[in-house]
């Protein structure tokens, strides 16, 4: 496990040593497609690497780390529904293409859904389509998108409408369709979980080097003690968040187990990029300086998949049978 | 609260009614919001309600606080747009050149203020942060022109402004502030370059302004050389409480729209937001009281050290929670771009309401010097050691 | 007004110049009663002081500064049925015996009422009686008693049952009763939050005199600036509630404002007295320093005349409704 | 895991279902609990289950740190009571004895402990705080003795101990570390008096020492003199991962009270208090799994500075955070006294529980010196100059 950690994050750390580095999302998207991140996943047999949730959790941080752009996420959805969801005679080929880096998309929300938010609608092939009782690829001329802009700019949203007699491949129903849309929402949560993880190491490290680099009143502004508590307490939340999201990612979990991780890793991003600006001072509300790239992420990493309150909830009912069943 | 007070407020109401542009939030552009304002002002000035603060010879002037403080509370309730742009100008620049400024200077820039002529100011710099005292902009005497070169920055709307009030090093011997000298600059002169910042909400209120050997005529100089700081002192403060008041006022009045967030999203009756609702409620109409109460000090010469440094932080910080109670409620909904609106600090575009919320708690003193001089002056603790500063500077 | 805010004042920080003198109840209660403060609220022409609830809320403040123990808030409120309730024949002889200082006593639950949390039940002639559609005075042989042990020493809570045949002065019924609760409550709230702000005020100053005084690794703990942040932020909130007291007890409040008010004034005396024990360090966990004393009467504030999440959800519910009526 | 550990975690299961106390909850006086302390420690002893931690010649000695997770995991899933008489005898007792100690102190000591003597700890001091190197408690020499005069603080139970670890001063002279020395104390001996601090949730889980003229024999020392600051870290670092763990767990498992308290106050139904819920059990679980991660990396030689501050600190919080949310789904009921329920931090007497938690936030390093630590030993950030303290000092 710590040798294919160090060889993940070695290959990503050299290709994406910063956000800078991963900026262009077509460039980054060959650069993912490249390194064989869509084949980490998927069983040996099938022609993947067989790493499994493990070896997907150490790329989902490195993507966050470095905010890498584009429909990333949205390509280990459809292909994880291609692997998990009952073969169909086409269903080799579309692996292949998805694991080579054709770009298909699926939605990233979860709960109360006001929009569907489907990354790079525009660019995919394919569309992954979840609903409660069928989960169904549908070739992209099947499907009207809408772009909604969003504050983050590294990821594109868009609304979708399929058209009636769009082309598509189901890949799960009834009772399979449900078991498959957990899996995803497990996966998903995952993803945007280690995407703040990853996220708010790297903050909180621009945060650090600003802090050291500037000075006010004659001194490095991080010999202040009331600042070095506040980045102490990141510090200390962070890894928190760390420990948790290593524990969780090493066991096969469920989707409120996911959904939890996600919201205790989020909430961490947000409280440190909020954090971050306010430490960075004046520079960090222009455009010139990263930090404030991390912060629209951060905020829109809890919007997606399922935000605080909606799984806050979950867990808390959760808690309440728990205790029932004790007693 | 006497008869004349109120008739001076049922005046203003009624004008208000009638004249109050209510199209302000649509301007698409900085350069149309920018009209706005002085279409905005032009109309107050004819009205007499642009500058109640300034004395009774001027058109509109010698109001009291109190009539000031319902004129205020008027443009809030009426939801009039905030007097931005000529802020620096009626505030600023009017109590600094008003208060130490030459017979001429007067002469030449009050009434021009009121013709439409925009001030900003050129005080903060780079590399000094809430330090002021820090400034590097140089000033050389050649004959009877200074000759400055240096770089300025969050100089509010400074891409508009005809003029600039310039905190300038004229030496760098001795105490760090008796080096300075206070100018006053034509935003025309050869050497003045101004660039836009691009603040990551997608506004850009503030400015860079580089100065390349520009030459200011040393009668444009306000008080001696060397005597900057203390005219600087004037020009900070000269307007505290007014503005805090009308924030929170307007802070109030904006609830309304994380109520209605609260019901498009379905969840009008969820105990869980409804209370979270209700604190911010409360936190608001108690930041208001405490606005309200530093104006009074203010009126009634009672205004402690600190006092000011309370309302600024506790309006910052409310301010920061009434955004972010809007992008929680908001959900996703609140993660898709929306046009931001100029001048409005709650605007119910709830990611672009918490990124401007920023500028409440950096700007203008950040809530950490804010909480320095409360701890400090306030509740006398005592301060570091100069030896501290010193073996660092070493 | 400010006239009368500095002789309240004075005289209040003369026979009560800290909580030490405040701590015997029997010789607190012969001191307020001596002071005429039972007088202050009730109209001068029933024999009163007629300085109204700008009067009472110094009284309450200075209260809650010096710890004054003892059932002195629901005397008040029995002065107050008496005054605003409907006359009856025994009610001058009553309201006077009440402002000389014979105890008779109410509850102090509002809201989901748990317990009625009736102070110094035992020790009181007459015990007010609120339901929702009656308030009456019971005499106390007319009631049975149990005593309910409190976190804060200072006050005596019991629970009480009314014996059926028990002797009783209607004070008012049907609407008039909802009247009177409502103005029953919003005393209440005011009187808690005057004593929460008092109490702010004076454990704050503790704090701060701790702080100055001792010194670790060889510099007075006031000197480090985290600390400092600290105290600063609680200076901003104590301020805060300072100018929202003032500025709510000049006007005629409804029980929402009063319970408003409350609750802001009841957290920020809990966020400084939990600030101000783990500022203490370890000797504000034990009881030879008086902080603790300020802890436990702010908690026990918080959850009297309802709880945060109570009026905090009833604020919410009206701000929709402003809202709602706006649009 | 290995078959073994496996059949290691179910022995002991087995041994706990039969044999752990499930009344120690019902001590009514500290006196009580102490007793049954001692009875539970007893039985502990005789199953080989007391002292994993010690070398394998010890009865239940030569446990791996993973079998020693394994018996605090399932002490916390049978609600077992935790081991605090013993503790400082176990494991800080024995860590600086079996590490620091002659063969004779050994000897002499070790065995004693497995038959009950009990251990309190004699460090801080009440001028001291968080800077151990402070302390005053001077002894002199005199002849083969050590006449130690002074005031020990915070002491653990140690009204109930028969021995000291104590810390004490026999020079002046040069760095404040190099002039201290350790002592192993009799507290029977003349000139020791012993005083329970009242703590305010009505608890006296510590004591003050006062020392009038002690005198020690010079052949109780450990170390040489004037070496006491290296023996202290012995004592100190002998135990940090596992009980934070065992904490950890409890509190996982003690969240059924917050759902309890909300199913009995009637808003089991309520989505805000539930997201509250969920928020804190989501948290809760985050603890436990840096407690255990930081655990692990004890077994695997991985720890680095600062590691034990981030466990201790998130601890702490998260510990408060539990309290705070009784207290508040409690209402009215949760300011109602209640009898205390000795050695348990979660025992849903909210404000006993709230009031313990600062144990945690205070003692052992305040949250405040763990975030020194942190920012600056683990973040790099620079420490203030010693100018600083010694312009204050002098």
């Amino acid at each position: 496990m710590s040798e294919m950690r160090q060889t993940l994050e070695d290959s990503a750390r050299k290709v994406f040593p910063n956000w800078e580095a991963a900026r262009d999302a077509s460039d980054a998207w060959a650069q993912v497609a490249q390194l064989g991140w869509f084949m980490v996943g998927v069983p040996e047999k099938i022609g993947g690497l067989g790493l499994g949730d493990e070896g997907l959790a150490i790329i989902f941080a490195e993507l966050g780390r470095a905010l890498v752009p584009g429909p990333v996420l949205t390509q280990f959805l459809v292909i994880e529904a291609l692997v998990a969801g009952a073969p169909f005679e086409e269903r080799d080929g579309l692996l292949e293409r998805a694991m080579s880096g054709e770009i298909m998309t699926a939605s990233l929300a979860i709960g109360g859904r006001s929009s569907e938010a489907v990354m790079d609608a525009d660019k995919a092939s394919h569309i992954l389509l979840r609903r409660e009782d069928v989960v169904a690829l549908i070739s992209q001329d099947g499907a009207q998108v809408k772009a909604r802009e969003t504050w983050d700019v590294s990821r594109r949203l868009f609304d979708v409408a399929v058209v009636d007699d769009a082309q598509r491949y189901v890949v799960a129903r009834g009772q399979k369709a449900a078991q498959l849309n957990d899996r995803l929402d497990t996966l998903l949560c995952i993803a945007l979980a280690g995407d703040a993880l990853g996220g708010a190491r790297a903050a909180l490290g621009l945060t650090l080097d600003h802090l050291k680099g500037r000075s006010q009143f004659d001194r490095p502004l991080a010999m202040f003690q009331a600042l070095k508590h506040r980045v102490a307490d990141l510090k200390m939340m962070i890894d928190t968040a760390d420990a948790f999201y290593a524990d969780r990612t090493s066991q096969s979990l469920t989707a409120l187990e996911a959904g939890e991780l996600k919201n205790f890793c989020c909430a961490v991003y947000r409280d440190t990029v909020e954090d971050a600006i306010q430490l960075h001072g004046g520079v960090g509300l222009t455009t010139e300086y990263a930090i404030h790239r991390f912060f629209k992420r951060a905020f829109l990493n809890c919007a997606l998949g399922g935000d605080a309150d909606y799984w806050n909830e979950r867990a808390g009912r959760a808690a309440m049978a728990e205790s029932q069943a004790k007693a | 609260m006497s008869t004349d007070l109120q008739d001076f407020r049922a005046e203003i109401r009624q004008w208000l009614d009638r004249e109050a542009p209510t199209d302000w939030r649509s301007a698409a552009t900085h350069d149309a919001f920018v009209e706005s304002q002085r279409a905005w002002f032009r109309k107050l000035v004819a009205a007499g309600y642009a500058v109640p603060h300034w004395p009774e010879r001027w058109p509109g002037g010698g109001r009291t606080l109190l009539e000031q403080k319902i004129i205020y509370e008027e443009l809030s309730r009426a939801d009039a747009p905030r007097l931005l742009l000529p802020f620096v100008s009626t505030y600023h620049a009017y109590a600094t050149i008003g208060e130490c400024g030459t017979q001429e200077q007067q002469e030449r820039y009050l009434h021009a203020i009121l013709d439409g002529e925009t001030w900003c100011q050129g005080f903060s710099e780079p590399n000094a942060g809430s330090d002021l005292a820090a400034i590097r902009t140089k000033a050389v005497r050649d004959g009877d022109h200074y000759v400055v070169t240096g770089q300025k920055i969050w100089s509010t709307m400074a891409q508009y402004a005809d003029m600039c009030l310039l905190l300038v090093r004229t030496s760098t011997e001795g105490a760090k502030q008796a080096g300075m000298t206070y100018l006053l600059m034509d935003m025309d002169s050869p050497g003045v370059t101004v660039r836009p910042i691009h603040q990551i909400q997608g506004d850009e209120e503030f400015a860079e302004i580089f100065l390349d050997e520009v030459r200011v005529p040393v009668d444009q100089r306000v008080g001696a050389e060397g005597a900057g700081w203390a005219v600087a002192q004037a020009t900070l403060a000269s307007e505290r409480g007014l503005t805090l008041m009308e924030l929170s006022y307007r802070m109030r009045g904006a609830l309304t729209r994380i109520a209605r967030q609260l019901t498009e999203v379905g969840r009008a009756d969820d105990r869980g937001a409804l209370r979270d609702l209700g604190a911010l409620k409360i936190r608001i109409d108690a930041v208001c009281a405490l606005a309200d109460q530093f104006l009074r000090k203010r009126m009634n010469d009672e205004e402690q050290i600190g006092d000011a440094s309370i309302v600024k932080l506790a309006y910052a910080r409310c301010l920061r929670a009434y955004a972010d109670l809007g992008v929680r409620f908001a959900g996703l909904d609140g993660q898709f771009h929306a046009p931001i609106t100029f001048g409005d600090l709650n605007s119910g575009n709830w990611m672009a309401d918490f990124m401007n919320s920023y500028a409440w708690t950096i700007a203008g003193g950040s809530d950490e010097v804010q909480r320095n001089i409360i701890a400090e002056r306030m509740l006398g603790m005592p301060r570091e050691p100069k030896s501290w500063t010193a073996e660092v500077a070493a």
